[in-house]
């Protein structure tokens, strides 16, 4: 059974790290038809020094690595993502104490156990049109996926869960968040936050050379 | 953008460093959170209230630190919530033996900010708990939404929590006090004017030159409808009927009333709205026992005002009679 | 025009019915002269003190009425001194054998018909004095106009003479007192924005999107110059040298410093300004021993605020540090 | 020696109260080129009361006559003129107390006396562009001519002083009043206050058919 080990999850960590501050205004831009406009920047300022950051961080183990990547979140990114990609970082960290590499399971878990965190921490569920909307089915689908998948088959297949995800909530209306003020106005724009997840995953094809042809127009620019 | 401002990313820790200077016996602080405490707290025996929240509704947060009141906040850049380390940080500082009680206006952002440096504190074995005020009638609470909003009422519950905390209440004691504050006050606002945060630099939204905003949010959400500006009777009469069924509150009730200015309305006019509100309370039986005329919690420079109305008891009114002094004062 | 307001020829007599609902045991009024006085005011040997001036800068004059502070005032329509029939009944309704010390800000209308009303009142053998207010440097003192204004400083006068009238002081005394702080005070003002007048329905003067009024009156009468906008640094620097140097003020003086808003200005720029003003007086050596920040002398909802220092002697501090209270309060 | 009684005041006072009345916006309009433009809304305002109560108020004397008149300016005349006429009023009925007719130098006595007032009360002295500036010069000329002129030759040669005041103090800059808050913008208008005077005399001349033909713009419209 394939394994990640810290170094390969500092990789994948640095290369998200690069995905959002290079659409630091375009994920703006989005968070702006129904949001107050923040999105990008608050997480392109967080990502920048964790970025900076993340060679001299504590590597003893990978949750370490991660509860600290969970502090910088907690500090420096602003917003409502501020807590919520914290408490990601933070439940993943939690799940992963001690552990200097993660196997599938072990890492579907930590996934697991982030959205779960995401949940109880800002309250929505399936179908708010937050970024949860990506990642719960991805949970899913890691976990049905561990015992068997290759990591390449597995990003291949949480990349496609996120992408689907973006055209599936684009008509909802927001449930949580700034957008969800504007009542109906939010129908018909996508969710930046799960834009956001799903150009991570697809910048990870990428980089990983996991052959991937992204479906939605955000993803496609 | 007409403001006093250097570079507005230093906008809150400036504006903070002036009012640690002008309550320099009250009050100390800490830069890196924008975060101000009392500086004879915490104690051990007496539970700390804190609160934070977004910058721009001055005087809250900040300035309402002081015996009687807040032992400490911190604020977020203008209209946006707190870093979780800074709610974090400000919990540290003023933890006791006797517990910390967190009082959270009811945004999303500031409730995650909040429930996570809880989390964190609680891991450290930190006696906290958290209080969401939702006092705000224009938004329909719903399964579908954060819920209320708070607003001015905010003012009732620190006001009331910082009285039993100055009188040695437990922790649970005062929990019930915030609760029963917050079960008891509701509140409407309405904007003639949108307002321009200076790292903005535009304002949040449009409004014409003859249209209120009716149910207007404290970072300008949309409230109940867009209407073409009435007189300052018809006005009140709206804020005051929406407050008054939403309770109810009803004929023989004591209460206090509170009309509060958004930041860019005059006293004369706050009072001008005040002298309906006390007579549309009385006429419907009421009694005015306290009231309250200024600016409690605004939005920046917007124009606009909200009513607020508390049901008193005679625990609560014995609250609000407590003394208590602030960085917001006159003398 | 976005304000609150029914008809705008009853602005004025509205909004004092909403200060005599708010302080029912403090006050009361007569609307005819648009005047408010202390309930339990005058007695026979305790001097009255009295001021009436305009509308439209409150909380003076009105809401500056109570204990330790102001005996009665009234006010004239939005900008525009009282008739002096209102005076004359103001001054009678305060009179006691002790005497009748009437505040006066340094503008041709007020103290025309402050002067005539104390001449009606003397002729019916009430004693009473009057003391001109002016500490604005803005305006060059000369022969040839009315001189200094009287602004925010005026705060400071009000409260001297009113701890000293509460502390049994005679007419003569009081008097002495007023010199005293008038001496010692000066004020300077800026503008970033006009204001409307609600009846006239338009602003009194016309101001670019980038620009501010340097030595503004409080009705927007022109300062000394229309500069772009700086900084609030800059700004506040400008505003302190006019003063510092006025007095002078030096190195070794103990001061009250006052940041006052116009009434368009957010807490947040005029903590902001404070900030800036008190680290200014202590690089030059002063102790600032009491300070003010917020609403004090208004220009209807202008943006912009006024600077003011006040030299101390130990007098003067013991009669700011005595209790007052008055309709603008916080809790 | 000619003498004027109460009942011909009375009828000077009411031919006034039409001036001012029918000039209110006029008045106003010129108050507004430097002033504040309230100069013939707040003279009218007061003038209007002053027409309506003059059948009925204490007519035992012109003096007491003429102290009523001053308090019902205290009261409803607006701004610097409520003082100023008030006052011009006030010292002109204590001039004249318990007199039921006046003789003319009696008559020029009683208008020092107002003129003496106004000065005090106001601080202003000739050449600061005030109505004192047509009012000072008319007093020296009723004490001039007292003694020896008719009713009508005095009325024509005061009103030729107002006349001429309006424009010798055009082109001055205004030291008192509103006016003097704008510095130099006040010169080249023409002062409210003088204007009112010369209108009012001028009135008077036609009401009483003195002939006079007025020079300044103002009273030829
Ligand atoms: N309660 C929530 N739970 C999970 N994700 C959320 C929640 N609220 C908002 N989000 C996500 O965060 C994104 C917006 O982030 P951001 O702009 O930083 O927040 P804010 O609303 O505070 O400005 C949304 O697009 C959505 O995907
Ligand atoms: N100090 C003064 N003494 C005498 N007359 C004055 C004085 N100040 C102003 N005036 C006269 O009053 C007129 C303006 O009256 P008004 O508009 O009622 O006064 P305000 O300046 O208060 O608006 C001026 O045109 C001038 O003739
Ligand atoms: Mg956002
Ligand atoms: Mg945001
Ligand atoms: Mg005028
Ligand atoms: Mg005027």
């Amino acid at each position: 059974m394939s394994a990640l080990d810290q170094a390969q999850i500092e990789e994948a960590i640095d290369t998200a790290c690069d995905t959002v501050i290079r659409n630091e205004q375009y994920f703006s831009d989005l968070d702006g038809l129904a949001g107050d406009g923040d999105f990008g920047t608050s997480l392109a300022t967080g990502f920048r020094i964790i970025k900076k950051d993340l060679p001299e961080i504590d590597k003893s183990a990978i949750g370490a690595m991660l509860l600290k990547i969970s502090m910088l979140c907690s500090k420096h990114v602003g917003g409502s993502s501020g807590p919520i990609w914290g408490t990601g970082f933070m439940k993943a960290g939690m799940a992963s104490k001690g552990k200097t590499e993660v196997t599938l399971p072990e890492l579907a878990e930590m996934i697991g156990s982030a959205v779960e965190g995401i949940m109880a921490r800002g309250g929505a569920k399936l179908g708010d049109k937050t970024l949860l909307d990506a990642l719960i089915p991805m949970a899913e689908t890691m976990k049905a996926m561990a015992d068997s998948a290759t990591p390449a088959e597995m990003l291949r297949a949480v990349t496609e869960v996120a992408d689907n995800a973006i055209d599936e909530t684009r008509k909802l209306v927001a449930h949580r968040g700034r957008a969800s003020q504007v009542g109906e106005r939010s129908a018909n724009t996508p969710d930046p936050g799960i834009v956001g997840v799903a150009t991570i995953l697809n910048d990870w094809c990428k980089h990983y050379g996991v052959d991937y042809t992204p479906k939605a127009a955000e993803l496609n620019r | 953008m007409k403001k006093f401002v250097n570079d507005p990313a230093n906008f809150v820790p400036e504006f903070m460093a002036g009012v640690l200077a002008a309550n320099p016996d009250l009050l100390e602080g800490n830069v890196e959170f924008q975060m101000v405490k009392r500086k004879d707290r915490p104690v051990a025996d007496k539970v700390s209230i804190v609160q934070g929240s977004g910058s721009g509704h001055e005087p809250a947060h900040m300035m309402a630190v002081g015996p009687g009141m807040l032992d400490g906040a911190c604020q977020g850049p203008v209209f946006a919530a707190p870093p979780v380390d800074a709610c974090y940080e400000t919990i540290k500082a003023l933890a006791t033996p006797a517990g910390v009680l967190v009082l959270v206006n009811n945004y999303q952002g500031d409730r995650m900010a909040w429930d996570m440096a809880c989390e964190m504190a609680e891991a450290e074995d930190i006696k906290v708990k958290q209080f969401i005020i939702n006092d705000d009638v224009a938004v329909k609470d719903s399964l579908y939404t954060v819920g209320r909003r708070g607003v001015a009422g905010n003012f009732f519950v620190m006001k009331a929590c910082g009285a039993a905390a100055a009188a040695g209440k437990s922790l649970d004691e005062i929990l019930a006090v915030a609760e029963k504050v917050n079960n008891n006050v509701r509140t409407m606002g309405v904007a003639l004017t949108s307002c321009t945060p200076p790292a903005k630099g535009t304002p949040i939204f449009e409004i014409g030159d003859d249209e209120m905003e009716v149910g207007i949010g404290i970072h300008g959400e949309p409230g109940r409808e867009r209407t073409k500006i009435t007189n300052a009777d018809a006005i009140t009469e709206t804020l005051f009927d929406a407050v008054a069924v939403d309770l109810p509150f009803a004929s023989g009730d004591r209460i206090a009333l509170m009309i509060n200015g958004l930041g860019g309305t005059t006293p004369a006019e706050l009072y001008l709205l005040y002298g309906k509100a006390h007579s549309l309370a009385e006429g419907k039986g009421m009694t005015v026992a306290k009231n309250y005329v200024g600016e409690y919690c605004t939005s920046l420079e917007m124009a606009g005002a909200s009513l607020t109305m508390l049901k008193l008891d005679a625990e609560i009114e014995g609250y609000l009679n407590a003394p208590a002094e602030i960085a917001a004062r006159v003398f």
